[in-house]
């Protein structure tokens, strides 16, 4: 029973934070179409901001929860400002300079951090589940998710900029159609969805530590779900993370981390083969 | 002068070059610039393959790692069961090309396209990465070859003359073999690209719709080209796995895909000498970079051999500045020197590329 | 009167909750030169997809010679001999004016034949002067040539025209409606347009569509005298 | 200088000739030592100090006269995490550096790519890291600890303290694998039982279920062979889910990569461990050691890990080797080790086993507290038993493969 119940805890954990790393993707891909393989480094970064902060005697929650997502969306701005924007419309060209970038970033970390950076331990301590301890740190990052798509949901739904994202996920010229102008839609936007990222990268670090190369651990894996997901950046989101998580998490606890890694994989194929548009494409069309 | 006569010239130019380079190399260059030259030939082929899927198939690949990788574990193993290379290297080609011709069926007649094709490839390489990289205990064996996990298969042996398994093949050797095998997989393309069949696949890459209306199966047509480059990409695996006599997951991994990814980039899509270029020149830097480190603890030093860090920079200033990629760029140039009739004219030779945003 | 060329029975597309096209009957006879019109939105260019392959009937069929190809891939269709020129030109943008016709062209010919149809076909529509040119790079007009040449060049039994005279000039107008009189002499043709002067060119028969089903057919003097055409469909164009 | 043709034809053997020839020639011009180590990418933290160890290894001989009176010229490849390079640089330090002796290769994986190229091309190779054992190979040397030399150690002494029912996590490849066998026989041999063995690939990062299951399992302590920066996340994990009190752990891998450093001292202090080198190690020799590589890489430096005292002895087991042989000359050197030649190391006395080319040396088991490894014991002049089990080069020179060793 209280294995059960424990289970639940980490299956809801696993889709949390595959949510929670895919979701700054999904806005940048889902409203620029940009694929952005410098992601899994806007994570790594986001680690290591809340890392220098807390060292610097900034309490631990600011610097995961409001340091880390500020210096990332800051970073991304720039990024945007002095490389994507001039690629806009062009896909490929911007996976070599992104691709570039996330080269860039990992050895410009490990210049300065070198690759030895002390970490910060997972506060909330650990709670029983009948036989079982587990961390509450756990119920923390599930939380942040919750919360962190509660936020984009109201967002998409009744501020100006939500308005326009859900236009131009329905079609690319309608940002201009509504008499914005793109250039600052787009550098908010990539810069919102890197400070996502930042924020997941530092509400992970506690859990899967920090290293210049953590970044490919996550950019594969995200960018299977926010493709398996679909157009619609939240309904698409959540829902593939769900799907993915609860197989990803379910199998691992059955088998073996191998083939849990593999099990989500197939489940990712055979979910774009039977929906080539991604579960948005398919159902909720109308969705966030 | 007529596109045929440019056409042909230009042709007639690479393969004089190509020839001279693979005669003379050996006999001018050091033997371990003839080895780095031999696995640049290799990779090469690789790019190729991808050039042909994507740069005129219009098929957006992330996962070509994943028939280069089954072609060298295609070769590992069977080389370590049958002991003759005549039959591992058609193994290592044909295997391949049947798993690229499942999951083309799989894809195309699914009416999967563009960006999705993307991340199908991808998933499916990083699948055989994990299943590859954890088959390290005894149990994973096929016959007597252990697949040996994240260590990989050490110690192949190299390809011998058909028949004879005593006359191996040497370094020289193995280099005349790696540039011809560019050679003609260059020229093979450049005439599939001339044949009915290529220009049709090119049309399809246009404007796949019209090409319907007109009566093509663009279901097909993307089909043969994906098994071809997953042919090719295999043939290249068996080089590969000749060449370092080792494999390892490593070759199915997401930097893999992307390293070849960038070569096409780099080159320039659309074009073939391009791939090959970048291929060779993103190859090159690397190495040269991670050459002659500076010892020590000068922070600077230290950053300026930081080779993540300058291939980076590089990159994205080559995104920015190189836009069409080397060879198109340089191209354009050249043509742009001379007068529009043969503009005109070889624009006809290498069709451009239509961005798919 | 021999059995039709085209027939479709009670033929409807639904998308989502709207209704395109409501269960249309339509027959074309062998030859025979038929004008669509009707207002934006009334469901002509849905129906040509249907009749192309490109969209899947909702319910319904097309009968091509009798032959029920309202399941059939879009290839299968164009090679039981119907070709179509969308609205928007459809063509190979990044090849040059020949390619495209070549391309067209090698489907029903050796390779050696289709050079000589691909040069009679410039002729014909006067592009030799820039076959060497992108399509991409041309004026609208001429696209519109282009396409028009790759649908000829596969030499189809039935041709669907999308507004073939859009944005043409006045006197490539005339060149089209007779181009279509010419092809008409032993091919069969649907052509959708708004332009009523190219219409008075080349109709005889006219199909008026109007919110997805047929409001009435008739020959072209007739419709064009017919009030409820006016009220939906000439009012404007006149006051315009 | 060019190769012609003729000598091209006649191969490596003609190659190694020139090579040898070429750099004894002179005695003004430097002797070439080639170091192949990960200096970017994911295995970045075990290859920098390395090469630092090596860097400081071949000042203080430099600053020492050199060697036969020669300077020695470090050649520093980054192979960037990548094994394709591997195999290029190793042909370039073979070919165009001529290089007297090869230092490098991380995991065994880098070791098996180097190895064939420079036996091919008959170039001295030094292995400096501890792995599974078993490599048996006249060309090669190899410095580091083998599980015979630790695990057997560590298993009893924990077993001692915490009990008899362990659990292993290991890294899911060859080494992992290897060892984690060697923890079975010795844990059986000990009157234990191993309850279950679980592998994770080196990319792994989520341990959650895994830590439940181990709570099922209820070990007296667990064993760790986990090995890299995502592993790292598992003392994570189960610190944070308040396992570390209730459950102690002992590994032969912690610390290598510096985890104790990265993690915080509440996340694995009262870990057990055990290596040939410990920065704390109290002799004379390390103390002198320890504070000339503050001076010379900053006092703020980490920590000396046990790969780098490899590498650091590895180079002076080599120069003291030349010294003796007074020649760089491959074979000359190689006899010149098989006569047992041994060092006074910062880790103690450590002597080359000739019959096995590896090491014969002291080890410590140690406990982590905050930050720091406090040696608990020492076990003097380990033999590699593991490897001398399968390996004899005295008897079978031309042996050239890695044994399996039957456990």
């Amino acid at each position: 029973m209280d294995l059960i119940a424990l289970l639940a805890i980490q299956v809801l954990y696993a889709i949390a934070s595959l949510a929670l790393i895919s979701v700054g993707l999904a806005i940048i891909f889902g409203m620029m179409r940009v694929i952005n393989l410098a992601h899994g480094e806007f994570l790594m970064l986001g680690g290591y901001a809340a890392i220098v902060a807390t060292s610097n005697g900034i309490n631990i929650w600011i610097a995961i929860l409001a340091v880390a997502p500020v210096v990332v969306g800051i970073i991304g701005v720039i990024v945007e400002r002095t490389i994507i924007r001039f690629l806009y419309g062009r896909m490929i060209d911007t996976m070599l300079a992104t691709w570039g970038l996330s080269l860039f970033l990992v050895g410009l970390t490990t210049a300065i951090f070198g690759n030895t950076t002390v970490g910060i331990s997972a506060p909330l301590g650990s709670f029983q589940i009948g036989a079982y301890r587990t961390s509450g740190y756990t119920l923390f990052v599930i939380a942040v998710a919750a919360v962190t798509l509660g936020c984009i949901f109201a967002a998409l739904r009744w501020t100006r900029l939500g308005l326009i994202a859900r236009g131009t996920m329905q079609n690319a010229d309608m940002a201009a159609a509504l008499g914005v102008n793109p250039p600052r839609v787009y550098a908010v936007t990539f810069g919102i969805g890197a400070a996502l990222s930042g924020l997941a990268g530092a509400v992970l670090a506690p859990v899967s530590g920090v290293f210049p190369t953590i970044g490919v651990a996550y950019v594969a894996k995200s960018f299977i779900t926010v493709i398996g997901g679909g157009a619609a950046i939240l309904s698409g989101t959540v829902s593939a993370s769900a799907l993915f998580g609860t197989i990803n998490q379910i199998a691992t606890f059955a088998t073996t981390p191998v083939f849990g890694e593999v099990a989500l994989l197939a489940a990712a194929i055979v979910l774009i083969r039977l929906l080539p548009q991604g579960i948005t494409g398919r159902f909720f069309r109308r969705g966030l | 002068m007529n596109p045929r006569v440019l056409n042909f010239l230009g042709l007639g130019l690479a393969g004089v070059v190509g020839i001279a380079f693979m005669i003379l190399t050996p006999r001018l260059a050091e033997l371990d610039t003839v080895l780095d030259l031999t696995i640049y030939m290799i990779m090469a082929i690789l790019a190729l393959s991808l050039a042909l899927i994507w740069g005129y198939g219009g098929i957006l690949c992330f996962g070509q790692s994943a028939f280069f990788g089954l072609g060298a574990y295609t070769y590992a193993i069977a080389m370590f069961n049958i002991g003759d290379s005549t039959v591992p290297l058609l193994l290592a080609i044909a295997l391949p090309a049947g798993f690229a011709a499942l999951l083309g069926y799989f894809m195309f007649y699914g009416r999967i396209s563009d960006v999705y094709l993307g991340v199908i490839t991808l998933t499916v390489t990083l699948i055989l990465f994990n299943s590859v990289n954890s088959t390290a205990g005894p149990e994973f064996h096929i016959g007597v070859a252990r697949l040996g996990g994240f260590n990989g298969i050490p110690g192949i042996p190299p390809l011998n003359f058909p028949g004879s398994k005593a006359a191996v093949i040497d370094l020289e050797g193995m280099f005349y073999l790696s540039t011809a095998a560019l050679l003609a997989t260059y020229f093979g393309l450049r005439m599939l690209l001339a044949s009915r069949f290529g220009r049709i696949m090119v049309g399809i890459r246009e404007n796949e719709r019209r090409a319907e209306l007109l009566g093509y199966d663009p279901r097909a047509y993307k089909l043969a080209t994906f098994t071809i480059g997953g042919a090719l990409a295999g043939f290249a695996g068996c080089l590969f796995a000749n060449w370092g006599n080792f494999v390892s997951p490593t070759i199915f991994g997401l930097a893999q895909s992307a390293q070849i990814i960038i070569w096409v980039i780099v080159g320039g899509r659309g074009t073939l000498i391009g791939p090959i270029v970048g291929c060779i020149g993103v190859q090159w830097l690397s190495a040269a970079l991670g050459a002659n480190q500076p010892s020590g603890s000068d922070w600077w030093a230290r950053v300026l051999a930081n080779v993540p860090l300058i291939l980076g920079i590089i990159l994205v200033a080559f995104v920015l500045l190189v836009p069409k990629g080397l060879v198109p760029t340089l191209g354009e140039f050249g043509l742009w020197l001379v007068r529009s009739r043969v503009r005109r004219a070889a624009t006809g030779l290498e069709p451009k590329q239509a961005e798919k945003g | 009167m021999a059995a039709p060329l085209l027939e479709t029975r009670n033929l409807s597309m639904r998308f989502g909750g709207v209704q395109a096209v409501r269960n249309v009957d339509f027959t074309l006879a062998e030859g025979e030169l038929r004008c669509l019109i009707g207002p934006n939105g009334a469901g002509k260019s849905t129906f040509f997809k249907m009749l192309t392959g490109q969209l899947q009937p909702s319910q319904g069929q097309v009968l091509f010679r009798g032959r029920d190809i309202s399941q059939a891939y879009a290839h299968q269709i164009a090679r039981l001999g119907i070709g179509i020129k969308t609205q928007v030109p459809s063509v190979f943008d990044g090849l040059s004016v020949r390619e495209n016709i070549w391309l067209a062209a090698n489907r029903i010919h050796s390779r050696d034949r289709a050079g000589n149809v691909v040069d009679e076909m410039l002729e014909r529509l006067g592009l030799t002067g820039v076959a060497g040119r992108l399509v991409g790079q041309l004026a609208h007009g001429q696209r519109q040539w282009v396409e028009l040449g790759i649908v000829l060049s596969t030499d189809p039994e039935l041709i669907l025209l999308d507004e073939p005279a859009a944005g043409m000039t006045y006197d490539e107008v005339h060149r089209t409606a007779q181009l279509v009189r010419e092809i008409n002499r032993n091919r069969a043709l649907i052509v959708v347009e708004h332009d009523m002067q190219f219409i008075r060119m080349i109709a005889k028969q006219v199909t008026v569509f109007n919110q997805g089903s047929v409001l009435v057919e008739d020959a072209v003097e007739n419709i064009l005298r017919n009030p409820l055409v006016r009220d939906i469909y000439l009012g404007k164009q006149a006051a315009a | 200088m060019r190769l012609d043709r003729r000598r091209f034809l006649q191969g490596t053997a003609a190659i190694a000739a020139t090579g040898t020839f070429g750099s004894s020639a002179w005695a003004e011009d430097p002797i070439n030592v080639a170091s192949i180590h990960d200096l970017s990418g994911g295995l970045d933290i075990y290859g920098k100090p390395m090469v630092d160890a090596l860097t400081l290894a071949v000042e203080e001989a430099n600053a020492a006269g050199g060697l036969l009176g020669r300077q020695i010229k470090l050649i520093n490849y980054d192979t960037q995490s990548n094994m394709q390079l591997y195999t290029q640089f190793a042909q370039q330090a073979a070919l165009k550096d001529k290089v007297a002796v090869v230092h490098g290769g991380i995991t065994s994986a880098s070791r098996e790519v180097i190895r064939p190229v420079l036996d091919r091309f008959k170039t001295l190779y030094f292995y400096n890291t501890q792995y599974e054992g078993g490599v048996c190979d006249r060309n090669q040397f190899d410095t580091g600890v083998t599980p015979a030399q630790t695990v057997e150690k560590l298993v009893p002494y924990a077993m001692k303290k915490w009990g008899k029912k362990v659990y292993v996590v290991a890294a899911d490849y060859n080494y992992g694998q290897i060892t984690s066998q060697w923890v079975k026989k010795y844990v059986t041999e000990n009157g234990g039982e191993v309850s279950s063995i679980d592998f994770f690939p080196l990319d792994v990062t989520n341990f959650g279920p895994t830590i439940s299951k181990i709570q099922a399992a209820k070990p007296d302590f667990v064993w760790s062979a986990l090995v890299g920066g995502a592993h790292i996340s598992f003392y994570r994990q189960w610190a944070a889910a308040g396992m570390r009190k209730s459950i102690p752990m002992a590994s032969t891998t912690f610390a290598v990569g510096n985890e104790h450093i990265v993690l915080s001292p509440d996340e694995c202090n009262g870990m057990l461990i055990c290596y040939n080198y410990f920065q704390d190690l109290k002799n004379k020799t390390n103390e002198a050691f320890v504070a000339a590589f503050h001076k010379r890489f900053g006092a703020d430096y980490p920590n000396v890990t046990e790969l780098a005292m490899g590498t650091y002895q590895g180079f002076r087991l080599w120069a003291e080797a030349v010294k003796k042989a007074g020649s760089i000359d491959r074979m000359k050197v190689i006899e010149a080790l098989e006569t047992g030649i041994s060092i006074d190391a910062p880790s103690g006395k450590v002597t080359i086993d000739p019959p096995t080319h590896h090491c014969v040396l002291d080890v410590h088991i140690a406990e982590v507290k905050d930050k720091k490894l406090n040696v608990l014991e020492d076990f003097a002049q380990q033999k590699p038993s593991d490897t001398a089990a399968v390996c004899n080069l005295i008897k079978n020179p031309d042996d050239n493969q890695q044994y399996v060793i039957k456990i």
